[in-house]
């Protein structure tokens, strides 16, 4: 078999573990949207807080002790305790659904019923704030996440690789055990949405909010509900992207790799976003190995939103959003 | 009392449907433009000009440019720093390989480039709409950037990929480059800023206009009445990708000087502007205005009194700014969606019946 | 609305009018963005070296020391902002530590007379002092260390690299495109060949680049990174198993923050550097007691003998030698701007200097000249050793192959000149 | 009565020859058919209504005439040339003006830019006139300013000028919407349940509007309405719809003695 092509499909299953990575990122998204109508751009900014969130808690950090520091004029720093991440993320969950419910209280309370472009830029208002006030909470140096995850090549593979093509697949055992995570935690929303009662209200109300409202649904607390899911994910996404990179500043970015991802897939559906993430990936990767060369790199930023922008203007639908009929 | 439009009528329909009905309100635009032309001019200092003045005038012109798209035609778009690069880069080249062409031809050439630009990628709008579309015009934020910091062409194959405005004068006076003097610039972006604010205003107030807050308000019934939204949502790309490409022209050549694209016309720009018309004032020329000179001056206001009035960390400064930033957007959703403009209307109704509520 | 801010701008503005009686400095940091974890590092140092001389000295010749931080973001228009707000107060030398605002303020300090400090960033043909006359950029640039980078490969090669493959993996970036043309030329000279791998900010996701290096295997690989690419390609390395010791990064690659979340198998990895990078120095005892105990340190005091700390320090230390200079050639303690520009071009740092000022060896030995913005372009290479947890310098510092790179800077800066209407004069 | 040339109502107006031909129109949505095979014509200065109980295909018969909807099959003919499917922007420019059954104003605008909305078909100013606002721009601006306060005046809606029409009562944003229609000084106005929703008063109005429009203007109107009682009173000739085949045509009392009309509103089982 021929290198160019071994290499294409090495290439190819690295952009399917990215892709993984990016549905994740997507899903919080899908989350809120379906349940709300709000197109939450804050995602990524909540990976990132939870991230830190979770390495604060971890190694003892005192929040905000930059501003106490400078109001106070004293050094405090840590609390002296590190612990495990099990605590830590327990914590991090706890902080997560408190934010959530500060977020719908002081917020989208007052913003039902506005046009989907009014919350979407509430959402960026959001981000902005989180942005700050995480940093504020816990600093802006980088920080080095550890919760016990499994990191660098899959020796399995390279070997059983090697024997078949004589040339080793790399795959990173991060991304092996993203991929796990992330279908633990698909399967676990599929779970939670028809087997309990609250995620039968949570779909009812992403079918009609009116009706669910009728049978006696409290949108109040499914939107909570739907925003501390959505921080989980985000704290999971946080964690897989914080293992690789550190947690700082730019993990907030990774809301941008998942915008092109919920055009394709529809904003409105779970394997939508896993599917449309796959393809990302892939297709990101694919391009950069191929075309990448001939046109000097780096097109892995805008690849996946030009992508998305030709899909769209076929199919304004996106991939898996039914035909919308205009009528007047 | 104070602000009056008793026996203040309007005898025609070309005296009514002028941009300002009421007398008060005319002569206090009047004192504002003398003001402006004639008196700031020589109280001004480098630190007035390059700290608070240049970017305000600046922005003021890339907010008018998308309050026209999204505030009036009511497509929202991401790619404004794209466009603004487009700008910058435009009138690099031009003013590279044309050095005797004048400075104001180059920018407003650098705009019509734009506006070509701003259409191709605002055709896709056709068939995009909502937040699809805003995720959409991403695509133009990111691959113009990258296009320009790829392609060794746009910046003369420099050794840094830097590009840098080398100095240019109108009537014998410097306005880019090094020797520049404060009134100079100042008067050179304020004159493109008046402009672009008329011309603005007759477009919305207009035939135009109205096309494009039909599409905005309803889309489909739009179409019925005779609104073709094609010429009407490319129009509106045009002539707002336009005002953004001058003011991408004038943010290079005269405010900043030199750019890296990456840098300085990155998505924070595109999110920056979109800010400000949100602030000040979604389909409000005013309102462009309102919201650039806040957001221009909240971060010196706050650098100002936290860390050279209270001897904060600056850190801890800009922390703050995010939040405040971010929390001033929630609240304007929530309390006046319609901006400061719209705040400011407000307090002029209020002032018409004052002292008589009734 | 917009007439209350200005208002209270005005007020915050006349709180800042000028005091022209102390030494001032300016810090132009970066707490905050994207690359606020490299920026607090130097900031620190930086600070704190102003302080130990003011605390310990009582300042610079008898004057005392003032610094005035702004915050910048690395956002060029919050540099202008900091510039035009600090330049009134009349600063001596300003320091951007970022290449966007340098070129913002090479323009602008030449039509005010301020002296522009670029320690190892910035626009490299500044070293022609002939036409960037208050411009200065030593000891070392980046064409000084991609040259360096390739002598270490030659060195450990035996003098021969000829058919190597050798990688550049840079920040998609003017800073990042830097070295391209230097190692272009360098390659014609030695005959090794060059992939060039470009990684676009922020740099999170770097797999296609890898994948790319694991299969090409090249014989060495650059790295000319910053912010979050760092770490991200180290970890990459790491995972497929990148022999770490050929695997060298600039100096604005080659921090704790880099190596430390990949663990204990980024031992080895290795970086350019032009000063010392640890805390073994007389200095830092003084650092300690003037400073830090005293509860003086700028930040929170805990960054004190990383590597970027010790940048900031150096690059303190540098104007401040250059202060005493100028203060010597003036005559007098109260110099001025222009005063300071003659400082910065008689700088000279020899080891009795540095060892006076208990920092013997932490930098090389240059001088600065009219001709000669640049110093020596002396560069070392530094290794991590994770298990120590600290770095170590493991080569001399060694000049820069000028004779590729003086042809270079002559075209640069004679483009500048050129568009600018200048004439190389010295005088 | 024959097709070929005018007749003369009642009530002594001259009505001319065809405007509109509707030819064997079908209209399929998907698997459903909306309309079968349904033929009728409107003729000039006639107020013609169509009628139907719910889901009878009234509404998408007015789609059709006004160009929203293709018909899958016939042939529409508007002043004896047939019409090509088009956009709904061309048949506006043809001079087809009409209202919504859930009004559809434009809501971030005044009653007065509203109505001028109706004249866009005619201002044709270049972009820079208008950027500078001088020459034909202006002087577009003026003259259709003054049709549109003449319809403003003839609906009575002067003092609501200014006003946002968000601030607007449900009667008054209907009547607004006519003008906004009659602004385009149109050959044939569509009206897509004019009354609906209206109390007995705004009704009675609204009913005065539309024949004051019909004999001051001599506008062909074509109309769908519930209220039977009102369409026996305003209109000249009636089509009666009933699962969207055409079951009745003609006067109001030839419509009102069809056995077939009669069975389909008192509700008589198809078969």
């Amino acid at each position: 078999m021929p290198d160019q092509l071994v290499y294409a499909m090495e290439v190819f299953l690295n952009g399917l573990m990215a892709g993984v990575l990016y549905a994740l990122v997507a899903l919080g998204f899908v989350l809120i949207y379906k349940a709300s109508g709000i197109f939450n751009y804050a995602q990524g900014v909540m990976a990132l807080f939870a991230a830190m969130t979770l390495v604060g808690v971890m190694e003892g950090q005192v929040p905000f002790s930059h501003l106490i520091n400078a109001i106070l004029g004293t050094k405090v720093h840590h609390f002296g305790w590190h612990l495990p991440a099990l605590i830590g993320i327990v914590s991090t969950v706890v902080i997560m659904v408190v934010l959530a419910w500060l977020v719908q209280r002081i917020i989208f309370k007052h913003l039902v019923g506005q046009e989907p472009i009014i919350l979407f830029m509430a959402t960026i208002g959001l981000a902005y704030f989180m942005e700050g006030f995480g940093d504020m909470m816990w600093g802006s140096e980088i920080k080095k996440l550890d919760v016990g995850l499994p990191q660098g090549i899959n020796l399995w593979i390279d070997e059983t690789t090697y024997n078949i093509f004589d040339y080793g697949f790399f795959i990173d055992n991060l991304d092996i055990f993203a991929t796990i995570i992330a279908a633990i935690l698909v399967g676990g929303l599929v779970i939670f949405s028809q087997y309990t009662k609250e995620g039968r209200a949570m779909r009812a109300v992403a079918d009609d909010h009116q009706a669910a409202l009728s049978v006696g649904v409290s949108l109040n607390f499914i939107w909570i509900m739907v925003w501390s899911v959505a921080g989980f994910v985000a704290l999971v996404a946080g964690i897989m992207w914080g293992t690789k990179s550190g947690v700082q500043f730019s993990l907030s970015l990774i809301a941008l790799k998942a915008l092109p991802v919920l055009m394709l897939g529809g904003f409105t559906s779970i394997p939508g976003a896993i599917v449309g993430g796959l393809i990302i990936g892939v297709g990101e990767k694919l391009f950069e190995f191929t075309v990448g060369p001939l046109i000097g790199g780096a097109t892995e930023n805008w690849f996946a939103y030009v992508l998305a922008l030709l899909v769209l203007v076929f199919r304004p639908q996106g991939l898996f959003g039914e035909k919308i009929i205009e009528r007047v | 009392m104070f602000y009056r439009e008793a026996g203040d009528f309007s005898k025609t329909y070309r005296e009514d449907s002028q941009t300002f009905p009421i007398r008060f309100d005319r002569y206090r635009y009047y004192a504002v433009l003398l003001i402006a032309f004639a008196i700031i001019p020589f109280f001004l200092n480098d630190y007035w000009v390059n700290a608070i003045f240049l970017p305000f005038l600046i922005y003021s012109i890339a907010a008018i440019g998308l309050n026209i798209l999204t505030g009036y035609c009511g497509q929202v778009s991401l790619g404004t720093g794209g466009f603004m690069a487009v700008g910058a880069y435009a009138t690099y080249k031009l003013m590279t390989s044309f050095p005797e062409v004048s400075m104001v031809v180059h920018i407003l050439l650098a705009g019509g480039i734009t506006a070509f630009v701003g259409v191709l990628f605002g055709l896709p709008s056709l068939r995009i709409k909502g937040f699809y579309l805003a995720v959409a015009t991403l695509a133009a934020q990111f691959f113009l950037v990258w296009l320009f910091n790829r392609v060794p062409w746009f910046y003369n194959n420099s050794a840094s990929g830097q590009i840098n405005s080398p100095e240019r004068t109108l009537l014998g006076v410097p306005i880019t480059g090094a020797n520049t003097e404060p009134w100079a610039v100042y008067l050179f972006c304020l004159v493109f800023v008046a402009l672009s604010a008329v011309i603005a205003r007759n477009l919305t107030r207009g035939a135009m206009g109205r096309k494009w807050m039909a599409i905005r308000d309803m889309d489909i019934a739009a179409e019925i009445i005779g609104v073709n939204p094609l010429t009407a949502k490319l129009s509106a790309f045009a002539i707002s990708s336009f005002f953004v490409g001058v003011s991408g022209a004038l943010f290079f050549s005269v405010y900043l000087g030199a750019v890296e694209v990456g840098e300085v016309f990155g998505i924070n720009k595109s999110f920056l502007v979109l800010f400000m018309i949100i602030i000040g004032g979604l389909g409000s020329i005013f309102g462009s205005f309102a919201g650039a000179a806040f957001l221009v001056l909240l971060p010196v206001l706050l650098k100002n009194v936290l860390v050279t009035g209270l001897g904060w960390p600056t850190d801890i400064a800009a922390h703050l700014e995010f939040m405040i930033v971010g929390g001033l957007i929630i609240v304007f959703l929530i309390m006046e969606p319609h901006g400061i403009a719209q705040l400011w209307r407000i307090a002029k109704e209020k002032l018409r019946l004052w002292p008589f509520p009734h | 609305m917009k007439k209350k801010l200005l208002s209270a701008v005005i007020a915050g503005f006349m709180a800042a009018t000028p005091v022209m009686a102390e030494l001032t400095f300016s810090a132009l940091s970066y707490r905050t963005g994207a690359y606020g974890n490299n920026g607090i590092p130097f900031a620190d140092g930086y600070l704190d070296y102003f302080t130990l001389l003011q605390e310990r000295d009582g300042g610079i010749g008898g004057e005392s020391i003032k610094v005035i931080e702004c915050e910048t973001a690395y956002n060029t228009e919050k540099g202008v902002e900091c510039y035009e707000a600090t330049k009134g107060e009349g600063v001596l030398s300003y320091s951007p530590l970022s290449t966007g605002i340098t070129y913002q303020l090479i323009p602008k300090v030449t039509a005010d007379g301020i002296a522009l400090h670029t320690m190892g960033y910035g626009r490299t043909s500044a070293k022609n002092g002939q036409i960037f006359r208050n411009v200065f950029n030593f000891p070392a640039n980046y064409w000084d260390g991609a040259s360096v980078g390739i002598k270490h490969l030659l060195d450990i090669n035996g003098g021969d690299i000829k058919g190597k493959k050798i990688a550049l993996v840079y920040h998609n970036s003017a800073y990042g495109k830097e070295p391209i043309r230097t190692l272009e030329e360098l390659s014609k000279k030695h005959g090794y060949e060059l992939t060039l791998l470009p990684v676009d900010h922020p740099g999170q996701e770097q797999k296609s680049q890898w994948l790319q290096i694991r299969r090409e295997k090249p014989d060495y690989v650059l790295m000319w990174g910053w912010g979050v690419m760092n770490p991200v390609a180290i970890q990459e390395a790491v995972n497929i198993r990148y022999p770490m010791e050929n695997f060298i990064g600039v100096w604005w690659s080659g921090s704790e923050n880099d190596v430390l979340p990949a663990g204990a198998k980024a031992t080895g990895y290795k970086a350019l550097a032009f000063h010392a990078v640890n805390s073994d120095f007389p200095i830092f005892d003084d650092m300690k007691k003037y400073v830090v105990d005293a509860g003086k340190a700028a930040g929170a005091g805990d960054q004190v003998g990383t590597v970027l700390y010790n940048r900031g320090m150096y690059n303190a230390m540098l104007v401040s030698e250059a202060a005493r200079t100028a203060q010597a050639i003036a005559g007098k303690s109260n110099i001025s701007q222009a005063d300071m520009i003659k400082g910065f071009e008689a700088l000279e740092m020899t080891d009795e200097k540095m060892a006076a000022l208990g920092l013997a060896g932490f930098g090389p030995s240059f001088s600065v000249s009219c001709e000669n913005h640049g110093g020596d372009g002396m560069v070392a290479v530094a290794q991590w050793d994770a298990g120590a947890g600290k770095w170590n310098v493991v080569s001399d510092f060694q000049a820069s192959d000028m004779s590729v790179i003086q042809p270079l800077i002559d075209e640069d800066s004679g483009a500048f000149a050129a568009e600018n209407k200048l004439s190389p004069n010295c005088d | 009565m024959n097709n070929s040339d005018g007749y003369v109502t009642d009530d002594g107006r001259t009505i001319g020859g065809v405007v509109m031909e509707m030819k064997n129109i079908t209209l399929r949505f998907g698997g459903v058919t909306a309309i079968k095979d349904i033929t009728f014509d409107i003729r000039e200065g006639e107020i013609r209504a169509i009628i139907g109980p719910n889901g009878a295909g009234k509404s998408s018969m007015l789609n059709v005439v006004s160009g929203f909807y293709v018909p899958q099959e016939g042939e529409v003919f508007f002043r004896g040339v047939k019409r090509p499917p088009v956009k709904p922007f061309e048949v506006a420019r043809q001079g087809i003006a009409r209202t919504f059954q859930n009004i559809a104003l434009f809501e971030g605008m005044s009653v007065l830019d509203n109505v001028m909305t109706g004249r866009l078909t005619q201002m044709k100013a270049g972009i820079l006139s208008q950027a500078i606002w001088r020459g034909k721009a202006e002087q577009e601006e003026v003259e259709n300013r003054e049709i549109c306060e003449r319809v403003i005046d003839f609906l009575e809606i002067q003092s609501i000028r200014k006003t946002p029409v968000s601030r607007l009562p449900y009667g008054l944003k209907k009547r607004v919407e006519l003008a906004r229609a009659l602004a385009s000084e149109p050959k044939l106005l569509l009206l897509d349940e004019p009354m609906a929703g209206m109390n007995v008063e705004e009704k009675e109005d609204m009913s005065r509007f539309i024949l004051d429009v019909n004999d001051e203007f001599g506008t062909t109107i074509a109309l769908i309405e519930h209220d039977m009682g009102v369409v026996m009173d305003l209109s000249d000739r009636v089509v009666v719809m009933d699962y969207g085949k055409k079951i009745g045509d003609g006067t109001p009392d030839e419509v009102r003695n069809n056995q077939a009309v009669i069975d389909a509103y008192l509700g008589v089982s198809h078969d």
